[in-house]
């Protein structure tokens, strides 16, 4: 066998949020170098979030990511709101279910469509896929549009929204609004039904691989807003013992910030989320899984893309449940005051698990604050998947085929690099 | 029992906010940044629009971009002999560029003519005399061809013209042209003047001290940036013209053009509607006033 | 006819401004009729050295190889427009540049912080490389890309409202929150452009669309201390998500001050 | 025997009903975010019963009381403004064809038939300056033309009201076609015109006491005692006083936002802009309300001519209490004191139209 050196470097991912590189070398059909770097530059959130005032939160995490900006904001106030004797009212926790599920809708519409789809249709990019299937992209641009439109309803606009506040809301929408809403949603489920089968039909690559499973879990619904850990190791956490388990440390060779569970990589996220909460089903979706053979739990990270269309059933369902019962309220929320103190919050942000932690002083200021966003979860088992996906594929495949392999890989964890609150990978210093 | 009233609907053509179509017959480029255009109006119920007078202006509009005010230059002759509307533009910002981009076949908005023109009637059998200061004066130019094109209403002929730069002078052949007609004076000064220019060096109120007035039987139109008509008007007065005999065209940021907007007010007047041409007593204790 | 050719380029940032493209639905394709997107890393498309007519550029600069980066853009690019709090004036980044203590916050964070290259400031795109346009807001919203690439079409440079929040929220027919609640709202300095988003929802406005014309922020500020705000909650009002532009930063500094010297604060 | 004039409260869902069967929308005041604004009205519940206002400058809150009474308020932040004067509409449309004309399309306005009930007499005087503004405006008139106005005689002015000196309250006298008189047990109902008089006849009035028109009279005495009234001052004289130091202090305290224009029931300045399609084949013309404390609102090119906050307000107060008088023939103000309500900073006109008539010391 002649010996065989390739060397793959992709300074700039594209179809990922946020900025990241790859790079991997293989020689004699070793891999010998394997390296996903996120060069986006660390933005210290955390450190200006001391000297805040807790009712300054929401405004600025929701800046930490573009594209998940309300699972920032709920996780804050679940943290900041668990320092409170109150509770928010039943009105308030609904909606909050309710504009999480926007946010779902339109990141998993968004990943699906414009990042995930080309890859495995063979397409540079969905505008050019566009001229192709335009009505496979309208339809994901409707879905993603009434994800947003979701969001709007109660924070004004999808990115950045202005609604949330601690103890509920700023503003109540109207009736009719919501109805209107509710049923332009109603109207989608058809296409979502499709977009499942549809995705389910693809010729995706079958790779069984050994992983931990981690995701919150609520006894009585499909957790998004809130809900406890739970790992497939069996372990069922509360958010403050999260730090009991889950570490954040330093590769040698990268200044990354990796998180482990009790020393192992672990997954995040909708694959995750189905596998530890798929009985929560409702029974439509339940039967879908059927109609489509997927077997829960699943150990092929590509089912991700299915689950995802699956999770787009859901919440479409669940926000049409939510709307439905929509009543006005006396006021969009309660004055929850905060007791000096810390407070831990979660909650699954389309990408995965996302964890606040706030310390409050007496004043009623931020002392401390620390915030860990599924992607730095997710850092440790996406290169472990990089590194099995493409031994088992061959790493005598062309060079053309690793990439493509390696990048639909990564692309299948929707990883979000933008909300580097405190985490930074540089590329590999060069000698 | 009485229905509730129902107002009829405005009906399209006589809508005076809404344009109509021009055709750019040809385009000039009279300096740098002037240039003309020669506008053909296409829907021939709209002729009427060319009983534009001197010292009115139209709203021109490109299309997709917006609406500025421009005075009426004149009007000229198509290769057919067909009457056509001229508008001289000076491009200094968004809209004034946008139509400057544009070439003949293009189309461009009109609408108009709005405002009052200079007092036509009034200098009727006087003599008459346009102060201007500052670039391509507009209103100045279709005064001085319109009281050539009607030579024998009016008696002498006065034309003074101010410009910070010798250079700046605009359509100087035009001006050459006036200086050389009978019972016509032209006296130009500049700021600044480069060599070889023929005329005076110095403000135009100097100008107004040499010359040859008729104070009780003289109109004067009058254009240019304020403080300019302001010491021109002072200065004719102060060579015994009366102050009503003495008409300022002025300026001020316009939105419709039909008095409603609130943009041009200048005090109590609209300047789009009671404007653009005033007569100084009208103006007088306003001028100058800080931010008025 | 040839298609205007464009990129958006990422500099620091939460992406949200790019998503001002992503999120316009079917309008994106129509875009694609009239624009030709060359870069454009979240959508697909990768050449970052292109020429084009018109780059958008999200975010600031942190780095020095963001700086490297951006005079490359700049030099690529015939018309670039800054899009967002972060490419306009640092963006909420910027507030680590009032306390200059960006190394002890690197230190604290990273265990190998000798890896972490970054500029001590954040920087707006104009502090290191011409702009032509620069759309503000937190972020951007679609109106206002279509706006201007639509401007820039017609060859006209798009145009810069300035005015202020409270224009909008009068013709908006919000209802004044400082009036009605006496809660301190950024409205009267805050230049327009969200359509008076928080007030329509009944709250303040904090200033994400940056400051307006003739910003009266030290009358504002008055104000707020007479609503009852303490010298430092008047400070960070100011000091946001525009924390480094001039009216914004200099008002902030004044209460900034008056709070460290106020021994019963 | 005296005619009937009297609606007891009971009766005001029959003046509600009269309205509907007559093809009329109606809309009123209600209690939205802590103001009164005007919303469709389906039943009297929604009126804004037993509620009374507490408005300074720069304040304004809503109080609850048990009182059965539900116009016991002076003014919600807008007058009829927004319902003739649209804060921001389209005025036409224009089209690039393919071979390169254009074509305009006017975009008309067909308003409902619409009734508004509790109208007091200072945004009625405003609106017959808007009236005359407006008068040949296409997309104004409209609107205008398609109200029924149903005025209520304010009888709780509040402490920034000062109609009863400029003669434009508290009690409605011009523009409107039915007016109501509120007691604690209903209204005394007047008419004006043929339309107000038709509604009259139809409406199941009683006769009203002697007691009853004590009251009114009583509480018109009442609600004419103002805290406020307009100082004396030389309208034509208020531009000329352009460097009496009274511009810089109140410069130092205003913000510049415009508040005040866009909650006077009589300003009337727009701005126009163009929002041109994607596809540049087809533009709309719009207008917005705009503000003489905008930058735009004096720019000509290459100068601001009110580059700042003191020659802004210059311009507001001067025009609005001066040149107005020249304009239209009296001042713009109807006393309705929303701009020192809803000024955020609580800035009073009146306090500087008095400080205006102190000697300055720079002018001769
Ligand atoms: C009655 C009248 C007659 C005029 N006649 C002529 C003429 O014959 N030739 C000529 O070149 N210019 C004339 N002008 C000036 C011309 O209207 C401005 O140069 C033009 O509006 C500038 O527009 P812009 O968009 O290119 O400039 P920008 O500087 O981009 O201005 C932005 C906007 O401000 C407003 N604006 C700016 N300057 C003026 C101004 N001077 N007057 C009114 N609105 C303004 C317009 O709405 C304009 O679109 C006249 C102005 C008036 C009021
Ligand atoms: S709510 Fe804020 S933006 Fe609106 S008018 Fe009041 S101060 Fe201005
Ligand atoms: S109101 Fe202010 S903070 Fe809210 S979106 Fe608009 S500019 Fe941003
Ligand atoms: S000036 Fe003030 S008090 Fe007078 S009508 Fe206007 S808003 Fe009302």
């Amino acid at each position: 066998m002649t010996s065989r050196r390739i060397r793959i470097d992709v300074p700039a991912l594209t179809r990922v949020e946020g900025e990241g590189s790859l790079r991997l070398e293989v020689r004699q059909d070793q891999l010998i170098e394997l390296g996903l770097s996120i060069f986006e530059p660390p933005r210290y959130f955390e450190k200006f979030l001391e000297g805040r005032e807790a009712e300054e939160v929401v405004d600025i995490v929701a800046r930490i990511c573009g594209i998940c900006p309300v699972a920032y904001q709920i996780s804050a106030l679940n943290a900041l709101e668990s320092m409170s004797r109150q509770m928010a009212s039943p009105w308030v926790r609904s909606m909050r279910r309710a504009f999480y599920c926007g946010e779902w809708l339109q990141s998993h519409a968004l990943h699906i469509h414009l990042l995930a789809l080309p890859d495995f249709l063979g397409f540079e990019n969905a505008i050019a896929m566009a001229e192709r299937h335009p009505n496979m992209v309208k339809r994901g641009l409707k879905l993603q549009g009434l994800g947003n439109a979701l969001v709007r309803l109660f924070g004004g606009r999808s990115v950045h929204p202005v609604g949330a506040r601690l103890g509920g809301f700023h503003h109540a929408p109207a009736p009719d609004e919501v109805t209107a809403l509710a049923d332009r949603l109603k109207a989608a489920q058809q296409d979502a039904g499709d977009l499942t089968r549809f995705c389910a039909s693809l010729p995706l690559p079958d790779d069984p691989q050994t992983f931990i499973c981690v995701a919150l879990h609520h006894p009585d619904r499909y957790a998004i807003e809130s809900g406890e850990i739970r790992t497939s190791t069996g372990l069922n956490l509360s958010a403050n013992q999260f730090e009991q388990h889950f570490h954040e440390t330093h590769k040698p060779d990268s200044t990354a910030l990796w998180s482990d569970l009790d020393g192992q990589p672990y997954l995040t996220g909708p694959l995750a989320r189905l596998n530890i909460n798929h009985p929560q089903l409702p029974d439509f979706l339940l039967t879908r899984l059927g109609e489509i053979g997927l077997e829960l739990p699943s150990c092929n990270m590509f089912h991700s893309l299915i689950a995802r269309a699956l999770e787009i059933e859901l919440v479409l369902h669940e926000a049409i449940q939510l709307l439905n019962d929509y009543t006005y309220p006396k006021s969009p929320y309660t004055a929850l005051p905060l007791e000096p103190g810390i407070g831990y919050g979660m909650s699954e942000a389309p990408r995965g698990l996302l964890w606040h932690r706030y310390e409050l002083d007496e004043k009623g200021l931020i002392r401390a604050a620390r915030i860990v966003p599924p992607t730095s979860q997710n850092q440790a088992r996406i290169e472990a998947d990089l590194h099995h996906s493409l031994t088992t594929m061959g790493l005598d495949n062309g060079e053309d085929v690793l990439k493509l392999r390696a990048e639909q890989v990564i692309r299948n964890y929707d990883p979000c690099i933008s909300c580097s609150t405190h985490f930074l990978t540089l590329k590999k210093v060069e000698t | 029992m009485t229905a509730p009233v129902r107002y009829p609907q405005p009906s399209l053509t006589c809508n005076p906010a809404l344009p109509t179509e021009a055709l750019i017959l040809d385009r000039v480029q009279e300096t740098e940044d002037i240039f003309t255009l020669q506008l053909r109006l296409t829907d021939p119920h709209q002729e009427w629009r060319l009983g534009i007078q001197p010292g009115q202006f139209n709203m021109l509009y490109r299309f997709g971009v917006g609406e500025i005010p421009i005075s009426f230059k004149a009007i000229g002759k198509d290769k057919h002999g067909q009457p056509v509307l001229e508008h001289a533009i000076r491009r200094v910002g968004r809209i004034s560029g946008a139509l400057a981009a544009l070439k003949p076949g293009d189309r461009i908005g009109l609408r108009g003519p709005f405002g009052t023109g200079w007092p036509l009637q009034k200098a009727k059998g006087q003599d008459l005399c346009v102060v201007t200061g500052g670039l391509g004066c507009a209103p100045a130019v279709s005064i001085i061809e319109h009281a050539f094109a009607n030579r024998s209403h009016y008696g002498h002929i006065h034309i003074i013209q101010g410009v910070k730069h010798s250079a700046d002078l605009l359509w100087r052949n035009r001006y050459e042209f006036w200086a050389q007609q009978p019972d016509t004076t032209v006296l130009m000064a500049a700021d600044v003047a480069a060599p070889g220019w023929p005329w005076y060096s110095g403000r135009v109120t100097e100008l107004i001290k040499l010359l040859p007035l008729q104070p009780g039987q003289t109109l004067v139109c009058c254009c240019g940036p304020e403080p300019m008509m302001q010491a021109s008007a002072e200065q004719l007065i102060l060579r015994q013209v009366p102050a009503e005999a003495i008409w300022l065209s002025m300026e001020r940021n316009m939105q419709c053009a039909s008095g409603h907007c609130g943009h041009c007010q200048f005090g109590a007047d609209f300047i789009c509607r009671d404007g653009p041409v005033m007569p100084y007593p009208r103006l007088r204790d306003r001028l100058g006033l800080e931010g008025v | 006819m040839t298609r205007p050719r464009v990129a958006v380029h990422k500099f620091s940032s939460c992406d949200g401004c790019q998503l001002a493209f992503l999120n316009l639905g079917e309008t994106l394709l129509q875009l694609n009729e009239q624009v030709d997107i060359l870069h454009f890393l979240e959508a697909g498309m990768n050449d970052a050295s292109a020429d084009v007519d018109i780059a958008f550029v999200e975010g600031s600069l942190s780095t020095p190889d963001e700086l490297t980066r951006i005079r490359q853009v700049r030099a690529n690019s015939r018309y670039l427009v800054s899009i967002g709090a972060c490419a306009t004036s640092g963006g909420l980044q910027a507030l680590r540049n009032l306390d200059g203590n960006h190394d002890e916050w690197r230190d604290a964070i990273y265990a190998r912080p000798e890896f972490i290259r970054t500029l001590k400031e954040v920087r707006p795109i104009a502090a290191e490389v011409r702009v032509d346009l620069e759309l503000w807001g937190c972020p951007v919203s679609s109106t206002q890309i279509l706006a201007a690439i639509r401007a820039l079409l017609f060859g006209v440079a798009p145009v810069d409202d300035r005015d202020r929040v409270c224009l909008e929220c009068k013709r908006q027919q919000a209802v004044c929150v400082m009036v009605t609640q006496g809660i301190p709202c950024m409205g009267p300095v805050t230049r327009t452009g969200c359509g008076a988003l928080c007030p329509r929802f009944g709250r303040d406005c904090y200033g994400c669309y940056s400051p307006s014309e003739t910003a009266q922020t030290a009358t504002l500020a008055r104000r707020f201390s007479g609503l009852g705000l303490l010298p430092d909650a008047i400070a960070r009002r100011f000091w946001l998500i525009n924390s480094q532009a001039p009216p914004f930063l200099q008002t902030g500094r004044v209460f900034h001050r008056s709070a460290a010297s106020d021994p019963d604060d | 025997m005296p005619a009937a004039d009297f609606l007891p409260r009971s009766r005001l869902p029959d003046l509600l009903a009269v309205l509907k069967a007559q093809g009329y929308d109606v809309i009123a005041p209600q209690v939205i975010e802590g103001a009164l604004l005007y919303r469709p009205l389906q039943h009297c519940r929604q009126l804004p019963t037993g509620i009374r206002q507490q408005q300074q400058p720069g304040r304004y809150r809503l109080i609850a009381t048990d009182s059965p009474r539900q116009f016991s308020w002076a003014n919600g932040p807008q007058a009829l403004k927004p319902l003739t004067f649209a804060p921001r509409e389209t005025l036409w449309r224009s089209h690039e064809n393919d071979d390169g004309t254009l074509s305009f399309e006017e975009v008309p306005v067909s308003p409902p038939a619409l009734a508004i009930l509790g109208v007091r007499g200072c945004d009625l005087a405003a609106l017959a300056l808007q009236d005359q503004h407006f008068r040949d405006d296409p997309y104004y008139q409209p609107r205008r033309q398609s109200l029924l106005l149903i005025a209520v005689d304010c009888s709780h002015p509040a402490e920034t009201c000062f109609c009863a000196s400029t003669g434009d309250g508290p009690k409605a006298t011009i523009g409107y076609e039915l007016a109501l008189t509120e007691l604690d047990d209903g209204f005394l109902v007047r008419a004006q015109g043929a339309r107000g008089q038709a509604i009259l006849k139809a409406l199941p009035l009683d006769i009203t006491a002697p007691a009853q028109r004590r009251q009114a009279r009583h509480q018109h005495r009442a609600a004419c005692r103002q805290l406020r009234r307009l100082p004396s001052f030389e309208p034509a004289q208020l531009i000329q006083q352009g460097r009496h130091p009274a511009w810089d202090e109140v410069a130092d305290a205003c913000l510049g936002c415009g508040n005040c224009t866009s909650v006077c029931p009589s300003c009337f300045c727009f701005s126009t802009s163009e929002a041109p399609d994607l596809n540049g084949q087809t533009s709309s013309h719009q207008r917005q309300w705009d503000s003489c404390f905008s930058e735009g609102h004096s720019y000509i090119h290459g100068r601001h001519i009110r580059p700042d906050i003191r020659t802004r307000y210059r311009q507001w107060l001067t025009h609005k209490f001066g040149s107005w008088v020249e304009q239209y023939g009296r001042s713009g103000c109807t006393g309705c004191g929303r701009c020192i309500s809803w000024c955020p900073v609580g800035i009073d006109p009146l306090q500087v139209l008095s400080r205006l008539s102190d000697a300055d010391p720079d002018e001769p």
